[in-house]
């Protein structure tokens, strides 16, 4: 008996390691065949929990390289087209260590010239180095770390963390009357980032708001909304600005929130209004709800092209899959596309050069915009696209409130916000 | 006083959430990795069948279907794992708990790829909030508070007043002596994985209408009722209500003042501390 | 000369006292029989001469020396060494290779300590050599290959005392070493029991089975609820009126 | 007394391996001269994961599956990024010994509470234990930066005219490791101590009631295992260049384990196999990021519930029935071999 029931045990192990080998072979052997493919590669979470922000933003890529292939593919400077392949590669929830793994396998084995990352500093970090020596031009969706000596990385749009800083300090700006400002991000180098520039973007009203509530949450630790939130309400805000919940979580917020008496706006990198409002009506909610990173694809008005992508990635994955942070990969990969149309070549550091020594770069979605982050990163690489911020409609539908100048606000601010982003440990001069 | 509340629901998820565990835990002398997966697929259930009968059904009949739909289904699941893990594996506790990891990784990619790695949640089943005393009390809240009393006290009357409760009962306090009077551990463990599964779903289907469901919500919830059930004591269903409530007191105050980025540390000291120092925990039987 | 003075021993675990004050002596080269219904303490006594259980008070003295509170491989380093009631072995190891184990405090540079009582026993340079000798006195020496747990019941309880005579014990204390075996085989092991005794080992053996100790023992101390009720040889045990009220009544209300 | 016999064959198993090595060691160092940039990368760190999973089968030697490996090893790797970013920097070769000591001293503390559990209460507390440090990873940032971690830590300094700033001459350190490690704890692993602390595992009480102290013979392996994994933690962090909490997660950890139960533990290379196994499933299905996990899962599910003891024990099998058709196959009848047996 008990050999008979070895044998099949056995053969099974072996073909399984054989077609493993095989598949290894092939693998490998296997390169890049057709000429004119440019491959793109994506650093995100493929997996696990923090698939949720990886997963959509790497479908935010593949819809851009779908709609560009769909013209018969990317009209590069150099009067060729290009058809684009996005690659993704996994950083297991933002392991700075598997950012790297991610990333020598993207830059050293497939060759990946272009590419998108995670903006969190660590991560942009690990690897710097490597984008420098191999001339991979890579952006994000925000500038986290950028460094004269790796003139490769670079900040692709308004985004994490620069966003959190202008939609907190428009919320003001819009509701003179709020004095009183909460703030709670996820205790992680994307939350600790954030609470710096909101703190940086309430700094830039110093006659008009104050900080009363500024905590970290642990994000591994179940969370109970109604026990995290009641020592916030307790010292009666009438701003929140929160970073670091997925949009479920933001949608139980409002909701506990609402519940405990909140009767003040809220600023966040992004709402998703379906979930929101089948908790909360739209009229309680209206005008209250300050929103913005990148774009928000579901709200037709600022871009019809970003529009498109809303559309898209509901016919394929479903409105209940929809996230906000859909349209930020599709943004930021739009500097190096605007970089390669501007290009007479497509080699990545002519793309650069152009790139970064262009007065205006004419952004696919955000129009004209100009460099700048000298006085953060030391190097003028990150590009200041204005920023849409979004409210929500009394008839429950977005409304796009107001389309924030960054370098202008910057130019405006930058003597209170600097030493707020300073003592936040945000500044990499 | 809010924090008296907020005491309570914590606790109460606490509760329902590590009892199914416990059970299993108790009688199996070994943990099932996959009760977290059980739990997520309790809140998928209510998830989907809000979605399938919005307009059919009004959600609070819909949320009570969820709750026997999700036991029955995912009790089955818990025999299945029984017949195909646990038993083959009997006697190699360690063995089991390894497996039973692979497969929550395993089930855990099944529902991202067949649903989405999106976390969802749906509107409360019974909408609407409460005032009494200056505490804000949500309706749903105190539903899913009522749900697990009635759930706490279904599972009293089995183990207390069955013979087939007793026999489970028996076997968790003393697994040889059990064995002696001539009860079937076969009979015992499905019974106890059909039963334990069950309350993993129900509270699945309780917490999912509170919380975010989304497909990793499991292994959360998972080291947080490791934790409870350790500091109540092995095998000890009233240590684990017991710890469920010390935690739901530990954590809101932690929360309340601050200090709740400490939570994880402060959770790993003290479940070092006495699965060391203190083995059978607070109401845990001597082995 | 007493080899163990248990000197009003008790143990308590939390509101139950197992052992309440328990005296008694071993003179050096007896065989020492323990008895009492289930539940005694017996076991647990064995536990606290041996050191996997620390008495709550009272003394212990091996050798003259208190050995309370004394780690269990340290008090086996001693020479005083004891078996397990459910029989104890290396279940994966050969026979040999247990035996061999049971060297682990004469093996290494500095090798064993001289045991002076135990001059009958040969005194050997190297393990392999002691492990021959061993398994040849025991009867091992045919299976010497086997591995552990494919031996019958009775010979791994032969196996574990003669991993325990490779410690090379003054005082060997074997728990229910009898039981479970079938009446050859019990024989067999009282004559080995016997036989160590003849080397100069110091034997104290607890039994739950009055009639198989009887003819084995020279001295007979008897426990019931944690209580010395009775010591005296076979004869003045067996008459004595408290032992048979404790233990062959509960023993006849046991068999009904 | 001495067991002479046992030493004897001992040192001629051990003489094999030595051997063996010495016939490897030069394909070993032509290795990552075949290879692309990328493969030697994926090479380093298959070799700087051998030997923390090297140490890691020794403590599963004395019957424990620690938890608490990966964090232990990231004091290691926190010594010498902190050490060697100061602003007047430790050299590398100072903090190497230093991270491996300190990794070995947490290993003694949490030796005392830890050691105390059997099974998988003693994994559940290792677990315990390896977040809580991975915890003060995060929560002490004035010296270990928090979640942001620590980047831009240097490669090390040159010696004897190696230069380890290319994934080469890094291999060639991280490999001269991975031998002297694996020599050593091979010889260990076949010593008198080594079989004393398998009979600790396999019977504790009998081996406490025979003289041997047990608590020792189990603290030992867990403080060696872990001063391995300590001086893992220290090539880890200064071939990567930073390192962050995360790093030592328990996702990672959970690979560790991973490798340790495919390839099973009962031989000394088992564990190797077993990560073998697994680098190349993550390489082979690396466009199919999202199925990962479930891979792993279903790899050890799989191993756990159909090939008992590993792939180790399923290439022994292999080479037995080899063997055995090898010897057979001249007096084989022409037919009915199966039905006679």
């Amino acid at each position: 008996m008990r050999n008979t029931r070895g044998i099949p045990r056995l053969a099974l192990s072996a073909v399984a390691g054989a077609a493993a080998l095989g598949m290894a072979v092939t693998a490998t052997t296997e390169t890049a065949s057709a000429q004119e493919t440019l491959q793109v590669g994506a650093i995100q979470p493929q997996a696990g929990d923090c698939g949720q922000w990886g997963i959509p933003i790497t479908r935010g890529m593949q819809i851009w390289a779908d709609q560009l292939n769909a013209e018969g593919g990317l009209l590069a400077g150099d009067g060729k087209r290009y058809m684009i392949e996005i690659k993704a590669y996994d950083n297991v929830c933002y392991i700075p260590g598997e950012e790297l793994k991610a990333g020598r396998r993207a830059i050293l084995d497939d060759g990946i010239k272009f590419m998108l990352q995670t903006f969190t500093p660590g991560s942009r970090q690990a690897i710097a180095q490597m984008t420098t020596d191999h001339h991979v031009l890579t952006t994000s969706y925000g500038a986290g770390y950028l460094s004269k000596d790796h003139p490769y990385l670079i900040g692709g749009i308004t985004g994490s963390p620069a966003a959190y800083m202008l939609v907190a300090s428009r919320a003001l700006t819009a509701n003179p009357d709020v004095k009183r400002v909460a703030i709670i991000t996820a205790d992680a180098s994307y939350g600790l980032a954030a609470k710096a520039y909101f703190e940086a973007g309430v700094a830039a009203h110093p006659d008009q708001a104050e900080i009363v509530y500024n905590e970290s949450y642990s994000p591994d630790a179940t969370k109970d909304m109604l026990g995290l939130l009641t020592p916030l309400m307790a010292s009666e805000p009438d701003m929140i600005c929160q970073l670091g919940f997925v949009p479920a979580q933001l949608a139980i917020m409002v909701e506990t929130v609402e519940q405990l008496g909140f009767k003040g706006v809220y600023c966040a990198e992004g709402f998703t209004m379906p979930i929101i409002l089948k908790r909360v009506p739209a009229e309680v909610l209206a005008g209250r709800m300050y929103f913005g990173y990148a774009f928000e694809a579901s709200e037709a008005s600022f871009s019809p092209k970003g529009h498109e992508l809303y559309t898209t990635y509901v016919e394929q994955f479903g409105e209940d899959q929809w996230s906000p942070y859909t349209p930020i990969g599709y943004a930021a990969i739009g500097t190096i596309e605007a970089g390669i149309r501007m290009s007479p070549s497509i080699d990545s550091e002519v793309v650069m050069k152009t790139l970064l020594g262009a007065e205006v770069v004419d952004h696919p979605i955000f129009g004209p915009s100009r460099w700048g982050g000298e006085e953060i990163y030391g190097a003028n690489n990150h590009l200041l696209t204005p920023l849409p911020i979004y409210n929500l409609g009394a008839d429950g539908n977005l409304v796009l409130d107001h389309l924030l100048d960054h370098a202008a606000w910057w130019e405006q601010h930058m003597a209170v916000a600097l030493p707020v982003l300073e003592a936040g440990g945000q500044v990499f001069r | 006083m809010q924090i008296v509340a907020n005491i309570i629901f914590l606790s109460t998820f606490y509760v329902s959430f590590a009892v199914g565990l416990a059970l299993v835990f108790g009688v199996m002398r070994t943990i099932n990795f996959a009760h977290g997966e059980f739990y997520m697929f309790g809140g998928y259930a209510l998830w989907l069948l809000i979605n399938a009968f919005t307009g059919i059904l009004p959600p609070g009949a819909t949320f009570i279907v969820a709750l026997i739909v999700a036991a029955g289904v995912v009790g089955v699941m818990g025999i299945l794992v029984q017949l195909s893990i646990f038993h083959r594996l009997r006697e190699q506790p360690f063995s089991i708990f390894m497996a039973t990891l692979g497969l929550s990784y395993v089930l855990q990619v099944a529902v991202v790829k067949a649903i989405g790695p999106m976390g969802q949640s749906v509107p409360a089943p019974f909408p609407g909030f409460i005032l009494f005393e200056g505490m804000v009390l949500p309706i749903q809240r105190l539903v899913v508070f009522g749900f697990t009393v009635v759930m706490m006290g279904g599972l009293y009357l089995f183990l207390m007043h069955t013979d087939l409760g007793r026999a489970v009962r028996a076997t968790a306090q003393n697994r040889t002596g059990a064995m002696l009077q001539g009860i079937s551990m076969n009979h015992i463990a499905l019974t106890t994985m059909f039963v334990g599964s069950a309350l993993a779903a129900i509270s699945g289907v309780l917490m999912g209408s509170v919380l975010i469901i989304s497909p990793f919500m499991g292994g959360e919830a998972l080291w947080r009722a490791f934790i409870i059930i350790i500091v109540g004591g092995i095998g000890s269903l009233s240590g684990a209500v017991v710890a469920a409530f010390l935690f739901g007191i530990i954590d809101t105050l932690m929360t309340t003042f601050g200090a709740g980025k400490f939570a994880p540390m402060v959770d790993a000291i003290i479940m070092l501390l006495v699965l060391s120092f203190l083995p059978s925990g607070l109401l845990g039987a001597r082995e | 000369m007493a080899i163990l003075e248990v000197d009003n021993v008790a143990k308590r675990f939390g509101k139950l006292a197992a052992v309440k004050g328990i005296s008694f002596e071993i003179p050096e080269g007896q065989i020492r029989g323990l008895i009492g219904p289930n539940g005694s303490g017996k076991t647990t006594m064995f536990h606290l001469i041996s050191g996997f259980l620390k008495p709550t008070s009272g003394d212990v003295r091996f050798q003259g020396h208190s050995i309370k509170g004394k780690r269990p491989h340290q008090i086996a380093k001693r020479g005083l060494v004891r078996t397990f009631q459910l029989t104890s072995i290396y279940r994966e190891m050969t026979v040999r290779e247990n035996v061999a184990m049971g060297h682990h405090v004469h093996s290494g540079r500095r090798g064993a300590r001289p045991r002076p009582s135990l001059e009958n026993l040969p005194h050997f340079e190297s393990v392999d050599e002691s492990t021959e000798w061993i398994l040849d006195f025991m009867a091992l020496s045919d299976d010497a290959e086997t591995t552990a747990r494919l031996l019958p019941a009775g010979m791994q309880r032969v196996l574990s005392i003669a991993t325990a005579l490779a410690v090379r014990p003054t005082l060997l204390m074997l728990d229910e070493p009898l039981a479970g075996l079938n009446p050859t085989e019990k024989i067999s092991v009282a004559q080995k029991i016997a036989s160590l005794r003849d080397h100069g080992i110091t034997i104290l053996l607890v039994e739950h089975d009055v009639r198989s100790v009887l003819s084995v023992c020279e001295l007979i101390t008897v426990i019931d609820f944690g209580e010395k009720i009775a010591e005296g040889t076979a004869d003045e045990v067996t008459s004595n009126p408290a032992v048979i009220e404790a233990y062959l009544g509960k023993q006849s209300r046991h068999d009904a | 007394m001495i067991n002479r016999a046992a030493n004897r064959q001992a040192n001629r198993i051990f003489l094999r391996a030595c051997i063996g090595t010495g016939i490897a060691l030069p394909l070993l160092v032509a290795l990552p001269h075949a290879l692309s940039v990328y493969w030697q990368s994926v090479l380093v760190l298959f070799t700087i994961n051998a030997v923390s999973l090297m140490g890691y089968r020794l403590i599963t030697t004395m019957g424990g599956w620690s938890f608490a490996h990966i964090s232990t090893a990231g004091l290691g790797a926190y010594t010498t990024a902190i050490l060697t970013t100061l602003e007047t920097p430790w050299s590398f070769w100072a903090t190497f010994f230093l991270g491996a000591l300190i990794a070995g001293a947490f290993a003694m503390i949490i030796a005392y509470p830890v050691l105390r559990t059997r099974h998988y209460y003693f994994f559940l507390s290792t677990f315990a234990a390896g977040e809580a440090l991975r915890q003060c990873y995060v929560q002490f940032s004035g010296i270990t930066g928090g979640t942001y971690g620590i980047s831009f830590i240097p490669r090390p300094e040159p010696i004897l005219g190696m230069d380890f700033g290319n994934s080469v001459g890094f291999y060639y350190l991280a490999l001269a490791l991975a031998v002297v490690v694996g020599l050593l704890l091979y010889r260990f692993d076949l010593s008198r101590l080594g079989h004393t602390i398998k009979a600790v595992a396999a019977n504790e009480e009998l081996s406490e009631s025979i003289g041997i102290n047990t608590w020792a013979l189990r603290t030992l392996p867990f403080v060696m295992g872990s001063v391995v994994a300590g001086f893992s933690g220290v090539l880890y962090a200064n071939f990567n260049g930073l390192i962050n909490p995360l790093d030592f997660s328990a996702v990672l950890m959970f690979k560790l384990v991973a490798a340790a139960i495919v390839g099973g533990i009962t031989t000394f290379w088992g564990p190797l196999v077993g990560l073998l196994y697994l680098t190349a499933l993550e390489e082979v299905f690396r466009d199919f990021t999202q199925w990962i996990p479930l891979l792993w899962g279903v790899s050890v599910l799989g191993v756990i519930l159909l090939a008992e003891g590993g792939l180790e024990m399923v290439i022994i099998r292999l080479l037995r029935r080899a063997r055995r058709w090898w010897r057979s196959r001249g007096d084989r009848p022409p037919n009915g071999a199966r039905q006679r047996r």
